[in-house]
């Protein structure tokens, strides 16, 4: 349990800013931007995470026993902890939960986190209306059995689609529950006037007594990222949720007083240049060597406000698995020509670099064209609309590189495993897949099972290096080139109070709502 | 003379022999038109000469571009309108970019007119079901979404830049039309269209010599505001991604990629927009003297 | 007048069938996959098809369009794929503000249009005709955003006379109406001079400065009903330009509109959402064409309903 | 107009009958030029006339002589940017509260604002060309209120008392519904009215008639006449009479100025023109005037008699001939009335034949021309050269169009502005692939000669010209495809005597070379008379009376006929009428409800084809 911030005062309200809408609130649905950690303060899961940091800890649940085999997980709850409607959570509501987010009628986006849960195969296909690994012991218990050892299994109990919600309030409202969410949370949805506002209220039947600090937290919707600056500069809102626009970003770094409102932080997040490793010529190693070492990052960097650092492995430094020691492909233009040259291209070719287009990714866009010219790669850049960039990564013939910039948002949990299956893995290189190399390298998919299968914590260090040691053997295929690790800069206004860390929270962002305080209340 | 069918009853007359003052002589008499032919001709020996003109490639990054914080730099003495936030010229972006943006702003836009005035014209004079199919098509694309279209095909299309000149070509003419059919059904109505009915001029006729000589000022109000307007959408959709592909410069697209740094560099959207706005304005001067050139009633005007 | 109203519905009603049946093929053509949208990164193939089923997107095409087409009828425009709330629900709650929005605007261009391009007319050839046709430019070649950010700054940052974006009161209605109607405006006043200057010079009126008529009699009763006919054809081509710019000040400016509601869909291929909106645009603007051309034998009795 | 009508007037202006001492107008020196392609023109030159309280002054003279001009530069209304005053000075008598000193007010130097408070008030005029003169979209009484509105303090209420009174003044019917009405909706003769209503409805000190009763029957022309004499008689008006009627010119004019070529040739009083005309232009137009009953006989050539023989039946045959116009109204606008514009009328026109249409002004004469050139639909048959116009497709109807040519009523709405008159004339040569390039602008400049027009001038646009000389750039269009039959609508009205009698000699010549026929519409008895071989009388859509030019004129049987040859003007001041008869019953309308059908007159032949109403 967290402890309570003594310079806290309980009391005030924040207003938040967002330029896209908030789609549902529903945490079996809920996969954006706005609403992931929204739907974290209204509900809660058995596990979560210590406020701004990435250690795991129960939440719901008041301990969690492991079998020794690693295929049995059993959760006590917490006692006494109660919906917003004031019923009394239990274990059947957990269960119900799981049911309904792997049930194919929820068209859950998050159903294939709970893959290794056993009878899932069945409910997914339409088969069973009940997941069979799922078991309610007793009121306050519940327990898991999976198909195999899962060792990010503490992890996916803690996302938001394993989060809890009431059955009688679901079938209520049906389809728009997410538009009337009812949770255990530290907030309590109070009101959404569509496209405008939404607005949470305190739970003062929050179980964690002393939480949340806030009586109220508002979102507004729709407001360009320069005009959501402006109105904090004026002191109308809290926080800009879609952080400091690029266009922006000198200006307020140039002002001391702006300044000293900035937080910064690490995000779980990579930005890196997908190689279509099934299309000649990237099906050539070296040639993907070579733009590895084509690549001049720290330009890049430059290029956006030195708000990132360079990258040279798929994890972020702050993932467990980060290999502190591995060096990567240097930058180096004359060794990438003599790569080329060996694999057959001594004066280049022609290809096609995808890439979003929203601000600054064609810009990164258009310096790694440049680079790529040196060379001796003409890269055509294709700047589209993230539909059709994704679209394009999914099919086999579709795109030779894409750069992932304003797609590849950040991990969902903090586990290596993470960056691997989608992404990397044989799982996601399939049509409509989001592995947009279409790297399937059996070896690695075995050695990756084989690490998940570590379940025991105290092990976790062993993992780590399992894992370490896949993404260096990804890294000697480079299918990837990777760029930069994006930094997170929120800003805050300056009656904000808490912790930084909470204002980098690498979970809940842009800020964790149940833990943050007002300065100026009574 | 005794030409067998010809009315030789009148007794054949002289002649006068006096040349008419062609259009192009009495455009140049006029200061303000001149103005605007010059700023045409800058535009365009610009992007023809772009390569001579400055010591820069327009696509190249450079490194002294950029400070290093990542931002561009002002107008200077090595770069006399500034660098842009990738550290390239803004001046030879802006001379490369005046070829896209001409094609879009006089080919595109011109088509866009023509077709307009092709239409509205014959909706407007063929009252019956050709020019009520015309209109109730002309109906249906004002009313379907051209972004959409422009869309569908980015994702189907390879960009290009006469890809893109198509789509606003083939959006764009939709609102003429209907202006040009309102016109027209009322200049039908007027009874010089009924006497060169009784002499057997054929619709054509009527058409291109009679009727369209009159709508000139109309299609040159459309024609001149045309420009900007459709400069500036070509830059929406390359944006989308069906019109030309970074690194290539457009005027259009040098405002969009930059807009909101409008206040940090506001160098990288004044300069583009006073081109475009200059080329526009040249247009409507040029236009303005036609019109006034080519109807007789306002001749003596200075 | 009830025969034409009544012809000219059924032809509107064909219109909004023939958009919606081009839309639906597009959309249904646009190589972008909903599904791989919906189902998000970690989906295994096995929930994409399922999706893929609870959606009807395995349907062949006209089965499809039939499906929406009948719930159509029914007053039904789906369920939005990525809100997953009911597409009515979100194109009521964002209608009022866009047409709001749209009023103002017209109010807008129509006011400052119009001035600018009668003033020019009658001072034709001066240097206020000068200035005016430059303004008149100047409005018609900014981007949108810089205009809107430009009247946010100064009025709304600087000034403190309107609040920054948002929508509620008038107050939040004058910069946005504003940004739109700048752009407006410069197409009105070039039309508005242009008529002007051709009725202007009418025997009708010599006829009417014979008769010794105050200046403001013969500019405002003789020659503005002539001069704005082709300016009232204009109003409902206007509604079709309003769609293509009311994304970008809406967003600017934090406006509740459809406009916004639409450009997150087109981003994400939320079909329902691009449908609804492209249906209720379409209609917009046929009725404002329908509204023009009923509207213009009042203001020109030659004129005859057809 | 009912007497007294002027007394409550509520302007300062009391009607002084007397005719004090000194002009009222007094024009001296005046220069008018026109900047053109090729530098500037004088059209007015050094013109110097005065006008005296109640005085009635005659500008007469060739077309194109800047007759007009002079009127719009008195005015202030010269075209612009073309015109301009050059010279010379135009003084009004000022009334005792103008601002002046000097008891005059020079118009030529005026600013716009006093030059406001003069227009309608002051000085008025009727223009000449009536179909363009008023505002499409304002409707009649709006516009007659409007101006009255202007210059007195009268209520809304009693100015449209006021404009119903000057409407009935002029005879149009049904006055009070017809301030609803918009200019379109009526006939030419009706718009020319409403401007001179609007004219007299402020009873100004001077008013300037610009060919005021061109466009009118001679009945109305009557009416309008004798009414400009009530003004003047009541108020003192004193009356500028642009004019080619002689006729006219001898009812009214107290004083005659000739002008040619922009300069005043003579001038003098009406009886001493007529009777010693000093400068040879005046004995020349003198010459040239039509007179009704002295018009010679054609006896027809035994040459022109065997051309008939060999060109049996007839160019145009029109059987029962009806055209409708359905007229809106109500909220929903549907159909609830009809214009019986032609209500069942038959003729034909054999070659070598002239056949005149007579009638007052909205009977219907113009619509029959229009449906005979395939304007306007009809029912009926419409036969032309032997091939009935009904069923006939595209090539064919544009063949047998080559031999009916149309010369429109109002010139200037028929010539396209923005073409050069020049290839206006060569356009139909051009059409029906005749003569090669210079070949045509021989031949257009041999048409323009014959139609008393310089070959100089084919370079120039419609709006440069002349009222008159438009219509010889009509009539020679008409000519240039050498039709059999040309259907000409008050072709000859606009025209000064002498160019008149040109043209209409020039149009039997052509008769008698090719043997054109005519369809000829006018309400100038006099020249009917001259150039008719047959005549025919409508009225209210119908034919009343129709017979050889000698049947009708001179053994005129339909009580409409006599009163139309009654009304015609004698251009001679000593035999001036001292009144015009007036017509006692309603002005009767061819417009009535649906389903309500005008009674059908029946034609009985009195001998020898002279066919009669009878009813
Ligand atoms: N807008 C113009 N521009 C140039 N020349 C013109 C213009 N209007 C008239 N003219 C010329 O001025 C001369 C005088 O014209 P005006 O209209 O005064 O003749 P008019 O005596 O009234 O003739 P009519 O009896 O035929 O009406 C004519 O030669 C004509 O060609
Ligand atoms: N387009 C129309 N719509 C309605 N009524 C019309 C139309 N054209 C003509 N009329 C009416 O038809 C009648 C005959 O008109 P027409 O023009 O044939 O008269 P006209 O004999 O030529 O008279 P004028 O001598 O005055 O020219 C008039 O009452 C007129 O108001
Ligand atoms: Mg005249
Ligand atoms: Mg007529």
């Amino acid at each position: 349990e967290d402890a309570v911030d003594p310079n806290a005062k309980p009391g005030g309200a924040i207003t938040i800013t967002y330029k896209d809408d908030v789609a549902t609130l529903d945490p079996a649905i809920g996969y954006d931007w706005q609403n992931w950690s929204m739907i974290k303060s209204l509900f809660d899961g058995l596990m979560d995470y210590e406020p701004g940091t990435t250690n795991l800890r129960p939440d719901l649940a008041e301990s969690y026993e492991i079998a020794p085999d690693g295929k049995t997980f059993t959760f006590k709850l917490r006692q006494g902890v109660k919906f917003h409607n004031g019923r009394e959570m239990t274990a059947d509501d957990v269960k119900y939960s799981l049911d309904r987010v792997t049930n194919p009628k929820t068209q859950s986006p998050g159903a294939g986190f709970f893959g290794s849960i056993k009878g899932h195969e069945d409910v997914a296909a339409g088969k069973a209306e009940s997941l069979a690994g799922v078991t309610v012991v007793d009121p306050y218990t519940i327990k898991f059995e999976l198909t195999r050892p899962d060792a990010t299994f503490l992890h996916v109990m803690a996302i938001n689609f394993s989060h809890v919600v009431p059955k009688e309030e679901v079938e209520k409202y049906g389809a728009d529950f997410g538009k009337h969410p009812v949770g255990t949370g530290a907030f309590k949805f109070a009101e959404w006037t569509l496209g405008q506002r939404v607005v949470f209220e305190r739970n003062p039947d929050y179980w964690h007594k002393g939480l949340p600090y806030l009586d109220k937290v508002s979102f507004e919707i729709g407001q360009e990222p320069i005009v959501a600056l402006l109105r904090l500069q004026k002191g109308e809102i809290d926080i800009p949720g879609d952080g400091i626009p690029p266009a922006k970003f000198q200006e307020v770094m140039a002002d001391p007083e702006q300044k000293a409102r900035v937080v910064e932080g690490g995000q779980l997040h990579t930005g890196y240049i997908t190689m279509n490793t099934t299309m000649a010529p990237f099906d050539n190693v070296k040639v993907r060597q070579a733009v590895n070492m084509a690549i001049n990052k720290d330009r890049v960097v430059q290029l956006i406000n030195n708000r990132a650092v360079p990258a040279n492995q798929p994890l972020p430094p702050s993932m467990p698995g980060y290999d502190k020691e591995f060096k990567g492909y240097p930058y180096d233009v004359a060794k990438a020509k003599a790569l080329l040259a060996e694999a057959g291209h001594p004066d280049g070719f022609d290809t096609q670099l995808f890439s979003m287009n929203t601000d600054p990714n064609p810009r990164i866009a258009q310096a790694i064209q440049q680079d790529l010219a040196a060379i001796g790669i003409k890269a055509s850049v294709q700047s589209l609309a993230q539909a059709n960039v994704i679209a394009a990564g999914g099919d086999k013939a579709g795109a030779p590189m894409i750069w992932s910039g304003g797609m590849a948002w950040i991990a969902d949990f903090p586990d290596p495993s993470n960056f691997y299956g989608p992404i990397l893995g044989c799982a996601g290189a399939v049509p409509g897949g989001w592995n947009w190399s279409w790297y399937c390298n059996k070896d690695l998919d075995a050695k990756a099972a084989e690490a998940d299968s570590i379940v025991d914590p105290a092990k976790s260090g062993e993992r780590a290096k399992m894992w370490s040691a896949i993404y260096r053997k990804i890294m000697e295929d480079a299918p990837w080139a990777p760029v930069f690790n994006e930094q997170r800069f929120t800003m805050k206004s300056p009656r904000m109070g808490g912790a930084d860390n909470l204002y980098v929270d690498p979970v809940h962002i842009p800020i964790n709502y149940d833990n943050v305080y007002v300065t100026d209340v009574q | 003379m005794t030409s067998p069918i010809a009315p030789d009853l009148p007794a054949t007359g002289r002649v006068p022999a006096r040349p008419r003052a062609g259009v192009w002589r009495r455009l140049v008499k006029r200061p303000l038109a001149l103005i605007g032919l010059g700023i045409v001709a800058v535009v365009v020996a610009g992007a023809i000469l772009a390569p001579w003109l400055t010591g820069y490639d327009p696509n190249e990054q450079m490194f002294d571009g950029l400070t290093l914080e990542g931002a561009p730099l002002p107008p200077n003495a090595s770069f006399w309108l500034g660098t842009d936030l990738l550290g390239r010229d803004l001046l030879t972006r802006i001379l490369f970019g005046a070829r896209t943006s001409l094609i879009i702003g006089i080919v595109a836009n011109g088509v866009a007119l023509l077709i307009g005035t092709l239409v509205g014209v014959t909706a407007g004079y063929f009252r019956g079901w050709i020019g009520g199919a015309l209109m109730r098509f002309t109906d249906l694309m004002m009313a379907f979404p051209a972004l959409l279209l422009a869309i569908c095909l980015a994702a189907v299309l390879q960009p290009s830049l006469w890809i893109v000149a198509m789509v606003i070509a083939l959006v764009n003419w939709v609102q003429t039309a209907r202006v040009i059919y309102t016109e027209t059904s009322s200049l039908a109505e007027r009874e010089f269209i009924d006497a060169e009915r009784t002499i057997g001029a054929s619709a054509s006729r009527i058409l291109f010599r009679h009727i369209l000589p009159h709508l000139l000022p109309t299609i040159i109000v459309w024609g001149t505001l045309g420009i900007s307007t459709t400069v500036l959408l070509e830059a929406t959709l390359s944006y989308l991604g069906i019109g030309v592909q970074p690194p290539t410069a457009s005027w259009g697209n040098i405002i969009f990629e930059n807009q909101t740094y409008f206040q940090a560099a506001p160098w990288l959207v004044f300069f583009p927009g006073a081109a475009i706005l200059a080329l526009a304005l040249a247009f409507n001067l040029i236009g303005d003297a036609l019109r006034d050139i080519l109807d007789p009633t306002q001749r003596g005007r200075a | 007048m009830i025969a034409y109203l009544g012809r000219r519905v059924i032809q509107s009603l064909l219109i909004l069938l023939g958009v919606s049946l081009i839309t639906f093929a597009l959309l249904y053509l646009l190589p972008a996959d909903p599904v791989q949208q919906i189902a998000g990164r970690s989906a295994t193939p096995e929930t994409v098809e399922n999706i893929r089923r609870q959606l009807g997107l395995d349907q062949p095409f006209f089965i499809q369009y039939w499906h929406y087409l009948t719930s159509l009828l029914s007053g039904d425009l789906g369920r939005s794929y990525i809100q997953r709330s009911e597409v009515t629900e979100l194109i009521i709650s964002r209608l009022p503000a866009s047409l709001l929005l749209m009023v103002g605007a017209i109010l807008c261009e129509l006011a400052i249009g119009l001035t600018m391009g009668l003033l020019a007319a009658v001072r034709r050839g001066t240097a206020t005709d000068q200035t005016l046709m430059v303004a008149s430019f100047v409005g018609v070649s900014a981007p949108q955003f810089v205009v809107g950010l430009l009247l946010l700054y100064v009025f709304a940052v600087r000034l403190g006379w309107f609040p920054i974006g948002g929508y509620g009161t008038w107050r939040h209605l004058v910069l946005p109406s504003l940004t739109m109607g700048i752009l407006g405006a410069g197409w009105y006043a070039r039309m508005m001079r242009s008529s002007m200057i051709d009725v202007l010079r009418q025997d009708y009126m010599r006829t009417a400065r014979a008769k010794g008529l105050a200046r403001g009699a013969i500019i405002f009763r003789h020659a503005l009903p002539n001069a704005i006919l082709p300016v009232i054809a204009m109003i409902g081509i206007d509604i079709g330009i309003f769609m293509g710019g009311i994304v970008v000040v809406e967003s600017v400016f934090g406006w509740p509109g459809i406009g916004q509601l639409a450009w997150q869909a087109i981003q994400r291929v939320d079909i329902p959402i691009i449908m609804g909106v492209t249906l209720v645009s379409a209609f917009a603007i046929v009725l404002g064409n329908l509204l023009a051309d009923t509207v213009a034998p009042f203001i020109d009795p030659r004129i005859k309903l057809r | 107009m009912s007497k007294g009508a002027g007394n409550k007037r509520t302007g300062v202006f009391a009607p002084a009958v007397s005719v004090t001492a000194g002009p009222v107008l007094e024009v001296s020196g005046l220069t008018v030029s026109v900047r053109g392609e090729d530098g500037e023109r004088e059209v007015v030159s050094n013109l110097s006339l005065t006008l005296a309280r109640g005085e009635t002054l005659c500008i007469a003279g060739e077309s194109g002589s800047g007759k007009s001009m002079t009127a719009l530069a008195i005015m202030q209304l010269l075209p612009q940017p073309a015109a301009r005053i050059e010279s010379g000075t135009i003084r009004l008598r000022a009334r005792d509260q103008d601002d002046t000193d000097r008891g005059h007010i020079d118009l030529a130097g005026l600013d716009e604002r006093r030059m406001r408070r003069i227009r309608g008030d002051r000085i008025a005029m009727i223009f000449q060309e009536p179909m363009t003169s008023l505002n499409p979209v304002l409707s009649i009484g709006r516009q007659l209120v409007e101006s009255i509105e202007a210059h007195t303090g009268l209520s809304r209420a009693e100015a449209r008392r006021r404009a119903i009174e000057a409407l009935k003044a002029v005879r149009i019917p049904e006055a009070e519904s017809r301030l609803k009405q918009f200019p379109h909706e009526l006939s030419g003769g009706m718009r020319q009215r409403v401007m001179i209503a609007m004219a007299l409805a402020l009873k100004p000190d001077v008013l300037i008639a610009d060919e005021p009763t061109t466009a009118l029957d001679v009945t109305v022309q009557g009416e309008v006449l004798e009414l400009l004499r009530d003004l003047q008689r009541e108020h003192g008006t004193s009356v500028i009479l642009i004019t080619h009627d002689m006729g006219v010119v001898a009812e009214m004019a107290d004083r005659v100025v000739i002008m040619r070529h922009g300069r005043m040739v003579e001038e003098g009083t009406a009886a001493d023109i007529f009777a010693r005309p000093q400068a040879d232009y005046t004995r020349e137009l003198l010459a040239a005037v039509p007179r009704i009953g002295t018009g010679v006989g054609r006896q027809k050539s035994a040459e022109q008699k065997s051309v008939e023989a060999e060109m049996p039946g007839s160019v145009a045959v029109v059987n029962d001939l009806h055209v409708h116009f359905d007229l809106r109204g109500g909220f929903f606008g549907q159909v609830n009335r009809r214009v019986h514009a032609v209500e069942g009328i038959s003729f034909s026109i054999a070659p070598h034949e002239t056949l005149a249409l007579v009638g007052e002004s909205g009977c219907g004469k113009s619509t029959t021309a229009k449906a005979l050139a395939g304007l306007v639909p009809y029912h009926g048959d419409i036969v032309i050269g032997g091939r009935n116009l009904a069923g006939l497709g595209r090539d064919q109807r544009k063949a047998v169009r080559r031999d009916v040519q149309m010369i429109f009523q109002d010139p200037y709405a028929s010539l396209d502005p923005r073409m050069r008159v020049g290839d206006l004339v060569a356009e139909p040569l051009l059409i029906h692939g005749i003569a090669s390039k210079e070949e045509r602008s021989q031949l257009v400049a041999g048409l323009f000669e014959r139609v008393g027009l310089s070959a100089d001038q084919m370079e120039l646009y419609p709006h440069e010209f002349s009222g008159g000389q438009r219509q010889r750039i009509c009539i020679a269009r008409a000519l240039a495809l050498r039709p059999k039959l040309i259907i000409a609508d008050e072709s000859v009205s606009a025209l000064d005597v002498s160019v008149q009698a040109r043209v209409l000699d020039l149009l039997k010549e052509l008769q008698r070379e090719f043997g054109i026929a005519y369809l000829f519409i006018s309400h100038d008895m006099a020249v009917v008379e001259n150039i008719s071989d047959r005549v025919a009388v409508m009225y209210l859509g119908q034919i009343v009376e129709m017979g050889t030019r000698d049947q009708v004129f001179s053994n005129p049987r339909h009580p409409y006929t006599k009163r139309l040859i009654e009304a015609v003007p004698v251009p001679d001041p000593a035999k001036r009428r001292p009144r015009f008869a007036r017509l006692d019953q309603e002005i009767p309308s061819p417009t009535r409800k649906i389903g309500e059908q005008p009674p059908k007159l029946a034609l009985k032949d009195l001998g020898n084809g002279h066919l009669v109403a009878v009813s």
